[in-house]
């Protein structure tokens, strides 16, 4: 991703160079979006904290989406938020990738069967990286996460037709799957298709 | 940070009000949450300004709603509802399932052995002083002090082996059992526990000099969100947050359960040292000095502790309780969790409602920040401590 | 301004304070975990990874029943006589061929309460947490070591001699209410023949996947017979607790 | 210190026999059933009246009890002078479920009933902010019932696994 991606035919020795170079720069300083939301949140806090500190590769954590690269989705993710971690997303600038950190975020974890308002994993609002796993998973666990992505940052290419990843396929509105790297630049529909509340919804307070 | 507007009470706002400088000025709404960078977790809060002073606030929870309720009715076995009661308060899980496992012991009728109950003690002492650190630290982090935040994780962290080598696991533990524990604590858990009470006691001391007596830290905290006695009786509201206005109250001594009666201790109130009573500071000098309190409490139960007894010794087979229902309520590091158990005679529970501490103490939010300036709104959430996986549920 | 001066002397000596514990904590040894080179020795009883020793696991499925999120799948078929699946390694007879042993842990709640009903000790937690995936598939792990051919071949002998019960069954139905006919032709009283119709059936197990060569196709399939025998316990289990109620 | 069987005696001769009904059994503690329109009245009573004095509201929880087609409403009491417990139910039928709310008596109870109203449909009459609280605005269905169907889609994700 980002201003030079998919801009070249084929690859020759500058673009492999600058590629590398790229992929290089951008691993070494990952940037975190501190999305804690709820348990993994605190072992998230921990692993930033004295004892395993995340300071050492280069990730930061950042409060502000539009200065982050990554974004860690430590928690469960509601309905009631899903809304806003896709907004947030959005603003972050590319590339941006996001680490579901625990079972909630990977899949729901253990409200997948009752939780009506859990929203079962957070990839089906955003397109997700790498999955750690873990109830919560320890800080060595995400840790390790990172190193994952960073591998597969290394992996990236700025050549057009070579896409080492696997489809990143999520759910739409209706229920089909769609794969959203190869969905049209223009479309702004990139990933599911959530309606946004209005302002103007309509009031439908009950109650005495 | 989202417009995101969901309908809630219409917010009247004053008509420009003219200061007689040729400047009008107006109220706001500005809207905080609900993934702030202070927040403790995913509150929202709407917030009517005028200038810096706060004039309404509405907090907007339920970003964090897991269905705990759905789910303990969901389970067909009263043992696994205690997985959910970790997750609850998740940074004081063994006080969760210690509330749980006495509310069905109490509806059971099950006795369990001193050497359990001892354990019991001193697993959720030391929760609660894990608990209180890191409420502390990111108090601190919320004030704009870093360093304290360090610190505390450094001995959150010992408390952390010690849970983690007694269960396994770091955050969540599943380890007190309805009528028992999940397996025996280790054989070096005593020497542990002892060595960390030894070397926590010069911490507290650091920790004042550190962060409490800080003079910006005072000036950021002090006469800030003052929760009288009548307001917060009537909300409510319990735990340090209670007794940081002066309030003696705490189940381990009002109401006993379990076996805090055999143990001296003191209930920390606040005095209002440094400015009004029951201000942000008090309520936070409250935490540290009862980890003190809770030093000496593991001190005892250490001395007190048989060394003989058999931690599955009580566990039922088939847990199936008679018709009935109770409500038992104890002491968290926030303050008192009730569980309301309503049993109809099968495996699975009718009805479990969580009386959470945080939701309570929340609710008296708006109370009191009226009249405070943005910024120490973020004082005034640190200070009341809450944990939203608790409030939602 | 003497409030002034005492302001600024509290917050100096404050800053200074504060200062000095920092620098204190310099000389001290770091706490710091250095994570890929270094590792913390974790204690014995760490829950990080559930793990099925499949030799040793008999199929009774109390590891699934204890399970509360529900992340444990595991699917069985049921020997016939002339097989010997051997012993488990505490003595335990084996009887039922297991053909399922799926762990969801992007599910699982790391709560160890499958392991602890296991009556031969065969799920445990171990300790091994590095294992993020780029794809969630990736974070169901299949214990069962059964080939597709063992499965298919496990079933037929097992339909085989169902039949052959059943044949059986059926012919001393049959030679039974010969007997009876005959008895009743000689002349003598007659008696009923008895219950001669027992249900031979009910006994089959949900069939396994079917064994394909396409990996994924064969996950593929897994999943839909995991999906179908959830929601026939899901059924099942509505059922006992409405019956209950 | 008063135990449920006195405070019954002292309710009833208050507000009638027919206003509350004491229940005991044998292996749970007793509790008091109390008509929905009179709970407001009773709650101020026992708040203020001298020897009472319940001056915190513990708990207050919905029930649904679907084979009677009713719905509950559980007040656990206490008063931290007298240092005595009581609880109190409130049962209605399940299509016209409302009472009048206790929110200011005890402020504790205005978030919990609106808990109550976001899980259970329990209306109460006279609450200043009848919102949801957990769930969002536009929700539907209460979900703690015990009939509870989820729904399929909530603004365009799906909800089931």
């Amino acid at each position: 991703m980002g201003l030079l991606d998919k801009k070249y035919q084929d690859s020759n020795i500058i673009v492999v160079s600058l590629e590398k170079a790229l992929n290089w720069a951008r691993k070494s300083s990952l940037w975190y979006m501190q999305f804690g939301l709820a348990c993994c949140a605190i072992e998230m806090m921990a692993t930033a904290a004295s004892r395993y500190d995340f300071d050492r590769f280069g990730i930061i954590p950042r409060s502000s989406p539009r200065q982050a690269d990554v974004m860690i989705v430590a928690g469960t993710v509601t309905l009631k938020m899903a809304t806003r971690i896709k907004r947030l997303y959005e603003q972050m600038s590319e590339p941006r990738y996001v680490i579901s950190m625990g079972s909630c975020s990977n899949c729901g974890g253990p409200y997948w069967e009752h939780g009506y308002h859990v929203l079962k994993g957070v990839d089906r609002v955003v397109p997700v990286d790498v999955y750690v796993p873990g109830c919560p998973p320890r800080p060595e666990a995400l840790l390790q996460g990172f190193l994952h992505l960073q591998n597969k940052i290394m992996n990236e290419t700025l050549v057009e037709g070579i896409n080492p990843d696997k489809p990143v396929v999520i759910q739409d509105k209706g229920g089909d799957q769609i794969d959203i790297k190869n969905v049209d630049e223009t479309d702004e529909h990139k990933t599911a298709q959530i309606e946004f509340p209005q302002q103007d919804v309509k009031s439908k307070k009950e109650g005495a | 940070m989202t417009n995101v507007k969901e309908k809630g009470p219409e917010v009247t706002l004053t008509p420009p009000r003219d200061t007689g400088k040729g400047l009008k000025t107006q109220e706001m709404v500005i809207n905080m949450g609900p993934q702030h960078p202070s927040t403790h977790g995913v509150l929202r809060m709407e917030l009517t300004l005028d200038g810096e002073i706060v004039t309404n606030a509405i907090p907007h929870i339920g970003y964090l709603h897991r269905c705990f309720e759905k789910h303990s009715e969901a389970m067909n076995d009263y043992a696994k509802v205690i997985p959910y009661v970790d997750r609850m308060d998740y940074v004081a899980a063994m006080n969760n399932e210690l509330g749980y496992a006495i509310a069905m012991e109490r509806l059971m009728d099950i006795r369990v052995n001193d050497r359990v109950e001892y354990i019991r003690i001193i697993m959720s002492e030391l929760q609660r002083i894990a608990s209180h650190l890191l409420a502390i630290g990111t108090f601190g982090l919320d004030i704009g002090a870093f360093t304290p935040f360090l610190y505390c994780f450094i001995e959150r962290e010992k408390v952390l082996d010690i849970f983690e080598k007694a269960s396994g696991a770091r955050l969540l533990y599943n380890y007190i059992w309805i009528g028992g524990l999940m397996n025996d604590v280790p054989a070096d858990f005593k020497s542990d526990t002892a060595e960390f009470v030894k070397s926590f006691r010069p911490k507290i001391k650091e920790l004042n000099d550190l962060l409490s007596m800080n003079k910006i830290f005072i000036d950021r905290t002090a006469n800030i969100g003052v929760l009288p006695e009548k307001v917060a009786i009537n909300y409510g509201v319990s735990g340090p947050s209670l007794r940081g206005s002066g309030v003696h109250w705490d189940l381990r001594r009002d109401d006993p359960y379990s076996i805090y009666d055999r143990f001296d201790f003191d209930v920390i109130v606040g005095k209002g040292e440094m400015g009004t009573l029951g201000d942000c500071w008090d309520r936070y000098i409250v935490r540290v000095r009862e980890m003190e309190e809770s030093l000496k409490i593991i001190e005892q139960a250490l001395d007190q502790m048989p060394e003989e007894g058999d931690v599955h010794e009580a566990v039922p087979k088939k847990i199936r309780p008679p018709a009935g229902e109770i409500y038992c309520r104890t002491e968290t590091p926030r303050g008192e969790l009730g569980y309301y158990i309503i049993s109809d005679k099968s495996t699975s529970p009718f009805r479990v409602k969580a009386r959470a501490p945080s939701f309570v103490n929340l609710s008296v939010l708006p109370a009191i920040s009226i009249g405070a300036m943005v910024a120490d709104m973020v004082a005034i959430i640190g200070s009341i401590d809450i944990v939203l996986g608790e409030v939602d549920r | 301004m003497v409030k002034a001066l005492t302001d600024t002397y509290t917050t100096f000596k404050s800053i200074f304070t504060g200062m000095g514990i920092t620098m204190r904590h310099l000389f001290k040894r770091s706490v710091t975990v250095q994570y890929p080179e270094v590792r913390d020795k974790l204690p014995e009883r760490v829950r990080l990874k559930l793990h099925v020793n499949i030799d040793d696991c008999i199929g009774c499925r109390l590891c699934e029943r204890a399970c509360p999120v529900e992340c444990i799948d595991i699917g069985t078929i049921k020997s016939t006589d002339d097989d010997d699946l051997g012993e488990t390694s505490t003595g335990h007879k084996k009887k039922l061929w297991v053909d399922t042993f799926d762990i969801d842990m992007a599910k699982c709640c790391y709560c160890e309460l499958c392991v602890h009903p296991c009556p031969t000790d065969c799920i445990t937690m171990v300790e091994e947490y590095e294992y993020s995936a780029y794809d969630r598939n990736d974070l169901i792990f299949s214990f069962a070591d059964m080939t597709p051919e063992q499965i298919e071949r496990a079933n037929r002998k097992l339909e085989e001699e169902e039949e052959e019960k059943r044949r059986k069954k059926e012919e001393a139905r049959r030679a039974r209410e010969k007997k009876a006919a005959q008895k009743a032709e000689a002349g003598d009283d007659a008696t009923s023949p008895g219950n001669a119709s027992d249900d031979a059936g009910g006994t089959r197990t949900e069939a396994g996947a079917s064994g394909d060569a396409d990996a994924d196709a064969d996950r593929e399939a897994r999943r839909a017979a995991r999906e179908a025998r959830r929601a026939a316990r899901k059924a099942e289990r509505e059922a006992k607790k409405r019956s209950g109620e | 210190m008063k135990t449920t069987e006195e405070l019954h005696q002292i309710l009833s001769g208050q507000f009638g026999e027919e206003a509350c009904e004491l229940k005991a059994d044998e292996k749970v503690a007793p509790w008091i059933i109390v008509k929905p329109d009179l709970i407001r009245d009773i709650a101020k009573y026992l708040r203020d009246e001298k020897g009472l004095r319940f001056d915190s509201l513990m708990c207050l929880s919905g029930v649904h009890y679907q084979k009677e087609n009713e719905l509950g409403v559980t007040y656990h009491l206490y008063s931290t002078t007298e240092k005595h417990k009581l609880t109190l139910k409130v049962i209605m039928p399940e299509d016209d479920a409302h009472l009048p709310t206790v929110e200011q008596i005890w402020k504790t109870a205005d978030w919990h009933e609106r808990e109550a109203y976001d899980m259970f449909g329990i209306r109460f009459d006279g609450h200043p902010d009848p919102r949801r609280i957990l769930c969002p605005d536009d929700w539907e269905g209460y979900p703690l019932r015990k009939d509870y169907q989820v729904q399929e889609f909530y603004r365009g994700m799906k909800v089931e696994y």
